[in-house]
């Protein structure tokens, strides 16, 4: 088709021969793993700062402010000052803290992230790590961020940390099954694990419209769901700031802090990538029928287009729900998990196996 | 000296470059640097006392929009704020609870003081026993708004002029000293 | 100079799963510097201490060497969201006691001024609290039509926050040419805008789940503890002001006292946004029949009360606020006490967030509307 | 909107009377309409309490006059000292007398004092006084009690904060403020200030350090 002309896989693949063919073997893997490492960096800290940036905008326009101006050409320039100005702020460490843990936790908060950004494939061969288990991993790795949170949270010595901390631990911990079983109701229907694969079967067709009914149940609980995983209002209990100041990371200032800021944005891409790449179909276009016309002209936009367009369509719906819904009781919060979110994946798990098994997919 | 053209206000609004005579480029360009990103980031500590504070409000609000100058994230949290607007009076009870606050601001730190009560006690100058005479005697203050409670577009010049403060700062140069 | 002692007064002692908690002086839920010395197990609170004194001014002290005109001008500062209503319980109570009849014309421009004013705190609250709440654009949605009233205040008076428009006898200064056509035109927009209000979050079900049934306060309990203004209203307490003891031009206008009945968080919430509808109403009876006159009598150079005791109350804005003043007939007053509405609401909160997780402590206290310099005065 | 000129027909110099006779001639037409078209109310169960108002007929609200209020007061404390001309009924009671007589105006039926409006402290050169201004919600009524204590310098009173709850936390101010302690009061701190601060509002109180004078 006319979008493979996009692949990335004959750069990578030269590059590979390129290596291989003049350095050893091992040399290769560290010279690989350190281009890799830095792209993902250097990823990690644009697009942080963009989205930041980007909430900044979208949030002033729903409150029907301007919001950043003034610095640069659209304030586009405000969230480097902020990185800069955190970069050389104070660092300080209370008297009374557990200092080892104290500064532990933003470090295991920003690894996650880190973690699960490698098996997401942006476009056609730009993935770096390509499991046969790669979902599977996904929902291991991502709750280790609860950790940091649950460190933070403890080792900092103060009240509002302690609860902050605890609320988020409950949160994420109740919600990881809702994520976890709205993606293993979309691995039924796929029959496959591996991240690649699962793009490469929505050629024909994404699975959002090709699971119907309970394919759409699932993605709205794993929106519900992942908008919880990732802290953010109208579930930001861990750092409602009307009731705890700033919850678990009240006690962090400049770098640190910058860190537990720059994991929630990275943590927002990654829900909305995955949604992207198990209901939307990742890098792939959008196809109508037998179009044939509309088709081609959707092949011509590149696959990394389509997948950052379909990304931020999902972080602009979940910034939606932030800046709308007011904040939910942390009973609530575990009752809309275990009383209505974790029944309806079950039933939906049951519904999905019954329609893949008779076949009623398209 | 009056301001006669548009390049003379910009001349006027980046002293930086004039101000260093001598010293080593690189200090001074990273410098400049620092102190246009801590100029263009100062994130105020929500702390609000009398009826400044609704004022400091409107400021934040649609119409005046403070983001606009970066100074959009207010923060609940002293650890993670630059600066307080000290909008109200401050009391001989509150005065403890103002110098920790400020303490436990992370460097570097500024403080506006807002309206005539933050200023100098302002109407409880005369006869009050309890409000200190200006917030001055407790922490040292930048920015000095007058008015009662002064009006948003005052507040936003007293933003401006700090930003104007802030880049005047040498912080490399003082460490090399050292 | 004396010294301020931290000191942790706890009533009864702390059991072995409780732990204390300050709430403030500086937290963005207390609005203002209030400490709330707050005992909870895990997220339920078991008891809330209100610690006030941190904004404490002396006003009452500062009037015995004030005259009366000068007071006025102290009066906005302490509940500066109904400042105009403080000026006004001054300014009858000393025209009360001069037996002085002010023209109608005043009477129809103070409760103008009045029902803007409870307009605009209203709208203010309703930010603050949806901001306590965790909606965030509520804030900015409140702030914004607020501004529509601030530039009406400012157009006749020149001021957005302390009016200081009252002065004993009338009012300062005659209302600006443009101002009923300015505050016809910020009620047709606000009329439109107002259901927008119930839209974000009256019918938001997260925000009924959050208030719905949450903080009790039943009609007994408000008029044991003096709850008044809407607070006390939405427990059933009929304690308006304006309906029960009328002044200005409250007696002339036809309107109703919302009254409500469950007295939770979320009966405070809508008794406030009814007030809102109320208000409007007031102001669009009086708006075109403002009647032609003098602004102000005039009064003597130095004001001097006749011996005696004297006591006003009017409706601000968050409930009954009374001026008490004792004269001995010199041109001070011998001792002035404001009872501020704030005062006696604020202490309710021990009595209703008991119980309560520590996320309805702030919806409670949202919805109490607590304005701090009013209760320390 | 139509409300607006519902009410032209009071503008003018006329008597209250007189106002509110043509009010309620309005207002019942107002409710013909009403019934046709239904009133605009979003309070969906915020019951609206429509009352005519005027001050004659809020007076009228009232179950019995100031003066059948005194008459009734002072035959069941003939002790208690009246004052005359002033702006509402005003008795001072003696203190050892206090906590009993207010007792009796909340639990007596007919007299219903249960709101504490305002309870403040005024000091005089011999005595401190503390005044309370009560009010009854199913009568109106709306009365001034007054207490002296015995002495400025050890001004003890008994608290009423076992009668009003609300009573608690003015009697602390009055503390903070004025210096009289209250007995069987069940938590009596300083509000505003420490305990190392004087009582402002005395006439005698003087801070050098704190205060500037003019």
């Amino acid at each position: 088709m006319a979008f493979e002309k996009y692949d990335f896989t004959p750069i990578t693949q030269s590059i590979h021969q390129a290596l291989i063919e003049n350095v050893s073997p091992l040399l290769t893997t560290i010279i690989e793993w350190t281009i890799i490492g830095v792209l993902y960096l250097l990823f990690i800290a644009v697009f942080g700062l963009f989205l930041v940036y980007a909430e900044r905008k979208v949030c002033a326009a729903f409150q029907q402010r301007l919001g950043p101006m003034r610095v640069g050409p659209w304030g586009l320039l405000q969230t480097i000052a902020d990185f800069i100005k955190l970069l050389m702020k104070e660092l300080i460490t209370p008297k009374s803290v557990d200092k080892f843990l104290y500064n532990l936790a933003p470090f295991i908060v920003i690894i996650v992230p880190f973690l699960t950004i490698s098996v997401i494939p942006f476009a056609p061969g730009l993935q770096s790590l390509d499991f046969d288990i790669g979902i599977f991993f996904v929902t291991a790795v991502s709750s280790v961020g609860v950790i940091g949170v649950l460190l933070a949270g403890w080792a900092s010595n103060n009240k509002y940390s302690l609860i902050g901390g605890m609320r988020s631990g409950a949160q994420i911990v109740s919600y990881e099954l809702s994520v976890g079983m709205s993606l293993i109701t979309m691995v039924i229907l796929a029959g496959t694990m591996q991240v690649s694969e699962i793009v490469e079967l929505q050629r024909g067709g994404w699975f959002l419209f090709k699971g119907h009914i309970p394919a759409l149940i699932a993605f709205t609980v794993f929106v519900i769901a992942g908008t919880a995983e990732t802290n953010r209002g109208p579930f930001d209990l861990a750092e409602a700031e009307s009731e705890l100041t700033a919850g678990f990371h009240t006690e962090y200032s400049g770098i640190k802090f910058a860190f537990f800021f720059l994991a929630e944005y990275i943590n927002l891409f990654i829900v909305a990538a995955m949604a992207t790449i198990v209901f939307l179909g990742g890098w792939m276009p959008f196809h109508f029928g037998d179009w044939a016309a509309f088709n081609n002209v959707m092949d011509f936009i590149p696959g990394l287009v389509w997948f950052f367009l379909k990304v931020f369509g999902i972080i602009f719906l979940i910034m939606w729900f932030k800046w709308t819904f007011p904040r939910l009781r942390i009973d609530q919060i575990l009752t809309l998990e275990w009383k209505y979110l974790l029944p309806i994946n079950l039933f939906n798990i049951l519904l999905m196996a019954t329609m893949v098994l008779l076949g009623w997919h398209w | 000296m009056g301001i006669t053209s548009k390049k003379e206000f910009e001349k006027n609004d980046f002293p930086v470059l004039d101000s260093y005579e001598g010293g080593s480029i690189i200090l001074t360009q990273l410098d400049a640097l620092v102190n246009w990103a801590r100029s263009n980031s100062v994130w105020p500590l929500t702390f609000g006392t009398r009826c400044c504070a609704i004022e400091f409000m409107a400021v934040g609000a649609s119409r005046h929009d403070m983001a606009r100058f970066g100074y959009e994230v207010a923060r609940a949290t002293p650890r993670q704020a630059d600066m307080i607007i000290i909008s109200g009076s401050i009391n001989y009870k509150m005065a403890p609870v103002l110098k920790r606050l400020y303490d436990q601001i992370a460097d570097p730190k500024y403080v506006i003081a807002m309206g005539a009560c933050a200023v100098s006690g302002g109407p409880f100058y005369y006869n009050s026993y309890s409000i200190v005479k200006g917030a001055d005697h407790v922490i040292p203050v930048d920015i000095y708004v007058p008015g009662c409670p002064p009006r948003p577009e005052a507040l936003l010049y007293a933003f401006l002029q700090l930003q104007k403060k802030i880049k005047r700062e040498k912080n490399f140069k003082k460490q090399l000293k050292k | 100079m004396a010294e301020f002692s931290e000191k942790y007064i706890i009533t009864d002692e702390i059991k072995a799963d409780e732990y204390l908690v300050n709430i403030g002086p500086q937290h963005p839920s207390t609005h203002g510097v209030l400490r709330l010395l707050t005992r909870l197990e895990g997220e339920i609170v078991h008891n809330v201490e209100p610690h006030i004194g941190y904004i404490h001014s002396g006003i009452e002290k500062m009037t015995e060497a004030l005259s009366y005109p000068q007071i006025v001008h102290l009066t906005d500062r302490m509940d500066y969201l109904s400042a105009h209503m403080n000026n006004e319980a001054v300014c009858l109570c000393v025209e009360n006691a001069l037996q002085v009849e002010v023209p109608e014309r005043v009477k129809y421009i103070r409760t103008i001024f009045d029902e803007l004013q409870r307009l605009a705190s209203h709208q203010l609250w309703w930010c603050a609290s949806g901001m306590d709440l965790g909606a965030l654009t509520a804030f900015f949605y409140g702030l914004r039509d607020r501004e529509d009233i601030l530039d009406i205040f400012e157009e006749t008076c020149g001021a957005r926050l302390t009016l200081n428009y009252s002065v004993p006898g009338g009012v300062m200064f005659d209302i600006h040419p443009n101002f009923q056509k300015s505050v016809k035109a910020f009620i047709t927009k606000f009329r439109k805008k107002l259901p927008e209000y119930d839209k974000l979050l009256t019918d938001n079900i997260i925000f009924q789940n959050r208030t719905k049934g949450v903080g009790v306060l039943s009609k007994e309990d408000a008029i044991a503890f003096g709850v008044t203004g809407p607070t006390g209203r939405a427990s059933g307490f009929s304690c308006d002001v304006r309906k029960h003891h009328p002044y200005s031009a409250y007696p002339y206008i036809k309107f109703d006292e919302k009254l409500g009945t469950d007295g939770d968080s979320f009966m405070r919430w809508k008794v406030r946004m009814d007030e809102m509808w109320e208000s409007m109403n007031i102001i669009e009876q009086l708006i075109d029949n403002i009647p032609e006159g003098d602004f102000a009598v005039k009064m003597k150079g130095v004001i001097k009360l006749p011996e005696g005791e004297f006591y006003q109350r009017v409706e601000s804005a968050r409930g009954e606020f009374g001026v008490y003043i004792v004269s001995d007939g010199k041109k001070n007053p011998y001792r002035v006490k404001f009872r501020s509405p704030g005062f006696s609401n604020l202490f309710t909160i021990n009595h209703i967030a008991k119980g309560w997780k520590i996320a309805d402590l702030v919806a409670i206290m949202a919805t109490f509307d607590l304005v701090i310099p009013d209760i320390d005065r | 909107m139509k409300r607006g000129r519902e009410i032209v027909g009071i503008v003018g110099k006329r008597k209250p009377d007189s106002v509110c006779k043509t009010s309620q001639r309005f207002d019942r037409m107002v409710n013909k309409k009403n019934k046709v078209k239904g009133n605009k109310d979003i309070g969906l169960s915020v019951t609206s309490r429509n009352k005519e108002v005027n001050l004659a007929q809020s007076e009228t609200n009232q179950a019995m006059t100031n003066e059948q209020l005194i008459e009734q007061l002072t035959s069941a404390n003939p002790d208690a000292v009246v004052k005359q001309g002033s702006q509402y009924p005003e008795i001072t009671v003696a203190h050892d007398k206090l906590h009993a007589f207010m007792q009796n105006i909340k639990s007596d039926s007919s007299l219903a004092f249960d709101y504490l409006v305002c309870e403040t402290g005024v000091d005089y050169p011999e005595f401190i006084q503390v005044v309370y201004h009560l009010e009854s919600t199913s009568h109106r009524h709306f009365m001034v009690v007054k207490a002296n204590t015995e002495n400025r310098e050890t001004a003890t009173l008994d608290t009423v904060s076992d009668i009003w709850p609300t009573a608690e936390f003015h009697e602390c101010e009055i503390y903070d403020l004025l210096g009289i302690r209250f007995n069987n009061h069940p938590n009596l701190r300083r509000y505003f200030l420490d305990d190392t601060w004087g009582h402002p509002l005395r006439k005698d109180f003087h801070d050098d350090i704190h205060v500037v004078e003019r």
